[in-house]
């Protein structure tokens, strides 16, 4: 103890010692440098200061609409206006019971936490008065700049899920990555729905992305195709993906007799290493040759599942698959939760963004079940169309949904991995559709 | 948010659907034929010798594993003498 | 081997054919560019050259304090200036010296090595001549402005600490929540002891918040007030809250009887899972209404804490607990530990700092106990008024301290967990002090 | 480092205590209450059946946990027939 | 469930509502920025629309060469140029070729596949026409510019390094860190045959940094002296570093005789906590007094092993060993492939740089081994030759090439720990010869 | 890439080699000497009943290991349960 007393008693002195000398040439002109950045503090009396208190408190600027409070935006001033009366009270206030009703969402239902908790949170800092937390300056502004305006972020979790992917079920039956093809109808039909509802063609193919059931791509589509829309978009695309388990099965058993839900499917050939290792190559030579403007999330996705496949980097894919995607993740949820602001978010597109993009999850189920219906009809070996509602990708929500649904009406016929099949095809379906719409708009 | 040539934009969308969907399927077909041309490939080339996907990834374990299971047996050792 | 070599062999042929093709029409071109950028070298011989040699090495920088060597800031050259012979030879000695001072205490006695170690490292590396490490080009200035200027860093060590914090001691016990108020007086009493030594109100301001015992705060506060001392004040902070163990324990013997030291306190109250669940959302909603200002510190921590009590994102709170925060703390200390470049911190303001510093931790714990007193006497259950010294904060170190004390008065009086209330209130009760000092200087 | 005015600096300093203070422990204040209430109305409204506050996080065991497990597992056992 | 509707009506209602009260102010204005933002659609014919997207083709990309394809830099616009027929179309499928290849050597090889896998897939990635990928809003142009542009990622990967590096078979035998010396001939001896070759100081200087055979290293220095080759230089270095199997042990077994080859070395002393605890202070200390210009490297990898030895933040240490440095990892192969690009690769200074790479690994070897034949003629206790061979660094590949090569000749003769000596002593090697030729170029 | 004064930057690549070995050979030669000197001081003034470098980092279980242990040695025991 003595010890550590005299050896700062020493610093101190050297401290002392050394700033005298140091201080005197030096410390007229800092001085004057500082007072130029700072503004002066005019002298108040204790209850002026707590009025000028009471002025910053968030109370206040939510009860008085009429205070000139200025919007967030990552980009800036240029991106910023005055907030309308609405915005910044009753505005703030909806936002703040959407964002609770999808924390009870995630948390009570289970509906694709990893994904609404974060981009919940996001929403609720940003709604929070005066904090201008959405700003360049604050923290989501700066998460937002760091990964999203860049699409770094959506990438990087595409390639941790490509790490975690099994591609074996899709090269065990191949065939069924057409009901992966199917299911992209949900985008194609949505965009018609978009034009009609008088959405303009680019903003339409936007918003029709979220019929993917993919949320990195409908994030790096609607940042490329129409940012302004980025926060209704995401949140309808992991929103829908959480409601898979509600909105699937009644289309899927609309469409298919009971015959036909009760079909059971053969055992899955093994499937050799080489194969699995080549495969992600073989599709980003092939998105290389069609279509290189999706070559951006096919390509981190097939370098993810390389790396898994090659079996020599573990280390880098347990990283891409734990610490890296999950980081990842909470920034990717408060970026895009900073786009819940009320400012940003209560537009009437929104409204037009929720019922589309649930037309579209509806769509592309169906259109699956149907493609998958047809093959059944002329394959030699059985195919239970279930499977083609899990076309919609939703990994692996919508092959788990196929999968209970199956089980409920033939206990013992256990379809997941039949269905893991068109699931994973959906993913590469969605990102050659996404690379359509951007090569359209080019 | 309503264009004066609202016809025009459907009938717009209904084309970018044919292409859209086109290019999708067309995609997939000449990937679902690569993938099955490879397999045969595979099949003839790679004696069915070569070892399969195994199920669980038992293989992971990599050196910094080794070494934090090598603490953790101690661990547990440590532990259970002193519960016994 | 041979199909490699071959192969090789292959490659060469097809860059040298490929090349020489391609070389004619541009590299003309190239070259004129280069040797644009590259300064012309002149041929030297071989003294010349060892003592054009001599000229870089470190010995010659400090040797000769005349050589015109410019210090180095993150902000780059607006902020730079030639260096004080003082500074750039007699300076660096003693900042390495401090810097070792440092590196003992944490190694050797175990004080907050998690911070200590970084910061006295990026010390180091900020103080060597001629590298400008702590430049906008260096590692330690690239770090600096990643997450230090913009406040990002400390943010996410708060969401870190949040989804490490338990909150059950003090649901269990609210009422203890007004102690880690008392502890606040720390900062407030040395505001005024700063203010009488002369430093004006912003710089005080910015000083005082050490006394809130909260590493990040202190830099979030730090950075917005009074940049120019964060470096002092972030060391300040640490130090003494790595200090706790030395400065708590005679201040709280002094201020208590033997027999209020032998106190014993009841079992605590089960806490429900909601409770847990709702409180990082009352804290936010509140500050939300009250402090706007010190919501991003206040929403860090609330969301780090929400998402482990959801229980439904583990993997995303455990990456917050570990890979994330590990990550943060090593760059936020070498980042901080820039500022400890002579130039920076070997002025006299740093004493100051120092001093004030001291005051303000003991004024805290004085404070907390004698609130505890006060409570004791009108409380129906008993307390012990050794818990109020938690209320500074420094989690979980104070809270240890006044365990070790209590249980040394009485043994088998184990109080930490009626510390931990304090302990943990005492984290909000800074925030919600540093909002109070924003708003003031807004 | 030294202003003119240094009285008015201390003065203005108290009055910030006073502020700073006041709205701290008012903050804390209101917290308690509200605290006190919302355990009341859990109490009230959500039985005490509910799960309580585990001492252990013991369903922290996440599927990649429970590959690593396996994988450390068949290590341990591999290790201790080498040993024996 | 029926909650669950209720409440999402509830919010339709909500926004459609509030959105048309707001919107009547704030729409026209939003809509004509928008459509100033976006280009205008011009409605297309099914053919011309399909002739279009022919456009977006990658395989029209590569047969139509004189499509005025710019090539991409992360650098931007300035550093960019209309792309040569064969660098769109031949050259492209060659660098394609040549990744394949590296992914043969890592995959099937195990050469260094942490490395060879991300840089061989950036390769791939920026290779891909249209897509851009290396340009500056590109995946690999972000992460250029976020840690190689500035040094960030080979910094922190010596850290990793640093806090995975044992020093104590160093320290047990400090002698054998001359071999580490010698072995840095390699980088001198290329240096002359680069100058030979025609390549200008500077370049040449950049090029033979190969010979230290240290990854990070390598790009550090190319980064700084010649930044266009440093595609080039990183993958001579880190290709070169693969096949340290294959490429040094002729050279060994040329330059000893059996006997020399079958020598034994005593058991190695204990050390002492301490002095490893001290001697990354020391390497620091002393390169900051001889060579401050290399202090960036060696201070990252003395702070990381600093770190580790402490034992006092294992956490830390525990993370710059497994998620940072992993994580970095994948961010540098990317990002220093992507200076893979055919318009960056194919000129003929790669292939210089790949013979001159090929050269100095062989001179650094060869000298290595003869430094420790004449150690082994003046020393008590007897050296084995084959160790000097580990002292070009390679950490930890050539110590264990070393070790095999003597236990082949005598079996039962562990060198390995012998071998580390030299090896880690040949890291802080090549950090000084790199320190030396940066303070000749300042 | 060809300058004009070839055989000039040969010689100048020369006397780099003469200053950079000089200079790495120095700097490694001090760093020896200062390292006996260091582990004889050492050996003097802190005697060797220190403790010695482990083999292997026994301490270095943290206390999320020790968390994540017990959970592994519940999930080893459930799984050995469910086996028998
Ligand atoms: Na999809
Ligand atoms: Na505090
Ligand atoms: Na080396």
């Amino acid at each position: 103890m003595r010890l550590k007393q005299i050896f700062i008693a020493l610093l101190f002195a050297l401290v002392a010692l050394s700033s005298s000398a140091y201080a005197e040439g030096h410390e007229a002109t800092t001085h004057q440098e500082e007072s130029a950045e700072k503004k002066a503090y005019q002298p108040k009396s204790i209850s002026e200061l707590a009025s000028s208190f009471w002025e910053t408190t968030g109370i206040k600027a939510i009860i008085d609409t009429d205070d000139g409070e200025m919007s967030a935006d990552p980009a800036g001033e240029s991106k910023e206006h005055v907030m309308s009366a609405f915005e910044s009270s009753l505005g703030r206030i909806i936002m703040i019971l959407i964002v609770f009703t999808l924390f009870y969402l995630a948390i009570a239902k289970g509906f694709e936490p990893l994904l609404l908790i974060p981009i919940a949170f996001g929403g609720l800092l940003a709604n929070i008065p005066l904090a201008h937390m959405a700003g360049p300056e604050g923290m989501l502004g700066v998460i937002y700049n760091m990964g999203i305006a860049n699409e770094f972020f959506p990438l990087l979790i595409f390639m941790g899920v490509g790490a975690m992917t099994d591609f074996g079920p899709l090269l065990a039956n191949p065939k069924t990555a057409l009901l992966g093809g199917a299911a992209q109808f949900g985008i194609f039909g949505s965009l018609v729905g978009a034009a009609a509802l008088g959405f303009d063609l680019q903003d339409a193919s936007a918003i029709s992305i979220i019929g993917g059931a993919d949320g990195p791509t409908s994030i790096f589509i609607a940042n490329r195709l129409a940012p302004d829309m980025l926060g209704a978009i995401a949140v309808a695309a992991y929103s829908y993906m959480a409601l898979v388990p509600v909105i699937q099965p009644p289309i899927m058993r609309a469409l298919t007799t009971k015959e036909e839900r009760q079909i059971k499917m053969g055992v899955q050939r093994p499937v050799h290493r080489l194969e699995k290792l080549i495969f992600p190559i073989i599709v980003l030579m092939l998105s290389i040759m069609v279509l290189p403007e999706s070559t951006p999330l096919i390509g981190a996705f097939a370098f993810g599942n390389f790396a898994k496949e090659s079996g020599v980097v573990d280390r880098l894919s347990d990283t891409m698959q734990n610490s890296l995607i999950n980081t990842v993740t909470i920034f990717l949820g408060l970026g895009v939760g900073s786009k819940l602001a009320a400012d940003k978010f209560l537009v009437l597109e929104s409204l037009g963004i929720m019922v589309i993009g649930l037309l579209a999850f509806s769509a592309g189920t169906a259109m699956g079940v149907l493609m998958a219906k047809l093959m059944n009809k002329f394959s030699k070996e059985p195919i239970n169309p279930l499977i083609g509602a899990a076309g919609v990708s939703a990994v692996p929500m919508s092959a788990r949904v196929v999968s209970k649904v199956g089980s409920e009406e033939k206990p013992g016929n256990i379809l997941l991995m039949h269905a893991m099949g068109p699931n994973v095809a959906g993913v590469i379906g969605s990102a050659v559709a996404a690379g359509v719409l951007l090569s359209i708009f080019k | 948010m309503a264009d004066v040539n609202d016809v025009n934009n459907v009938v717009e969308a209904l084309k970018f659907m044919v292409l859209g969907m086109g290019v999708v399927f067309l995609f997939l077909f000449v990937l679902v034929k690569v993938v099955e041309l490879q397999a045969k490939l595979i099949a003839k080339y790679f004696p069915e010798n070569a070892p399969q996907t195994p199920a669980v990834p038992a293989v992971n374990v990599t050196e910094d594993e080794n070494r934090r299971v090598a603490a953790i047996i101690a661990a547990v050792t440590e532990f259970r003498n002193k519960k016994s």
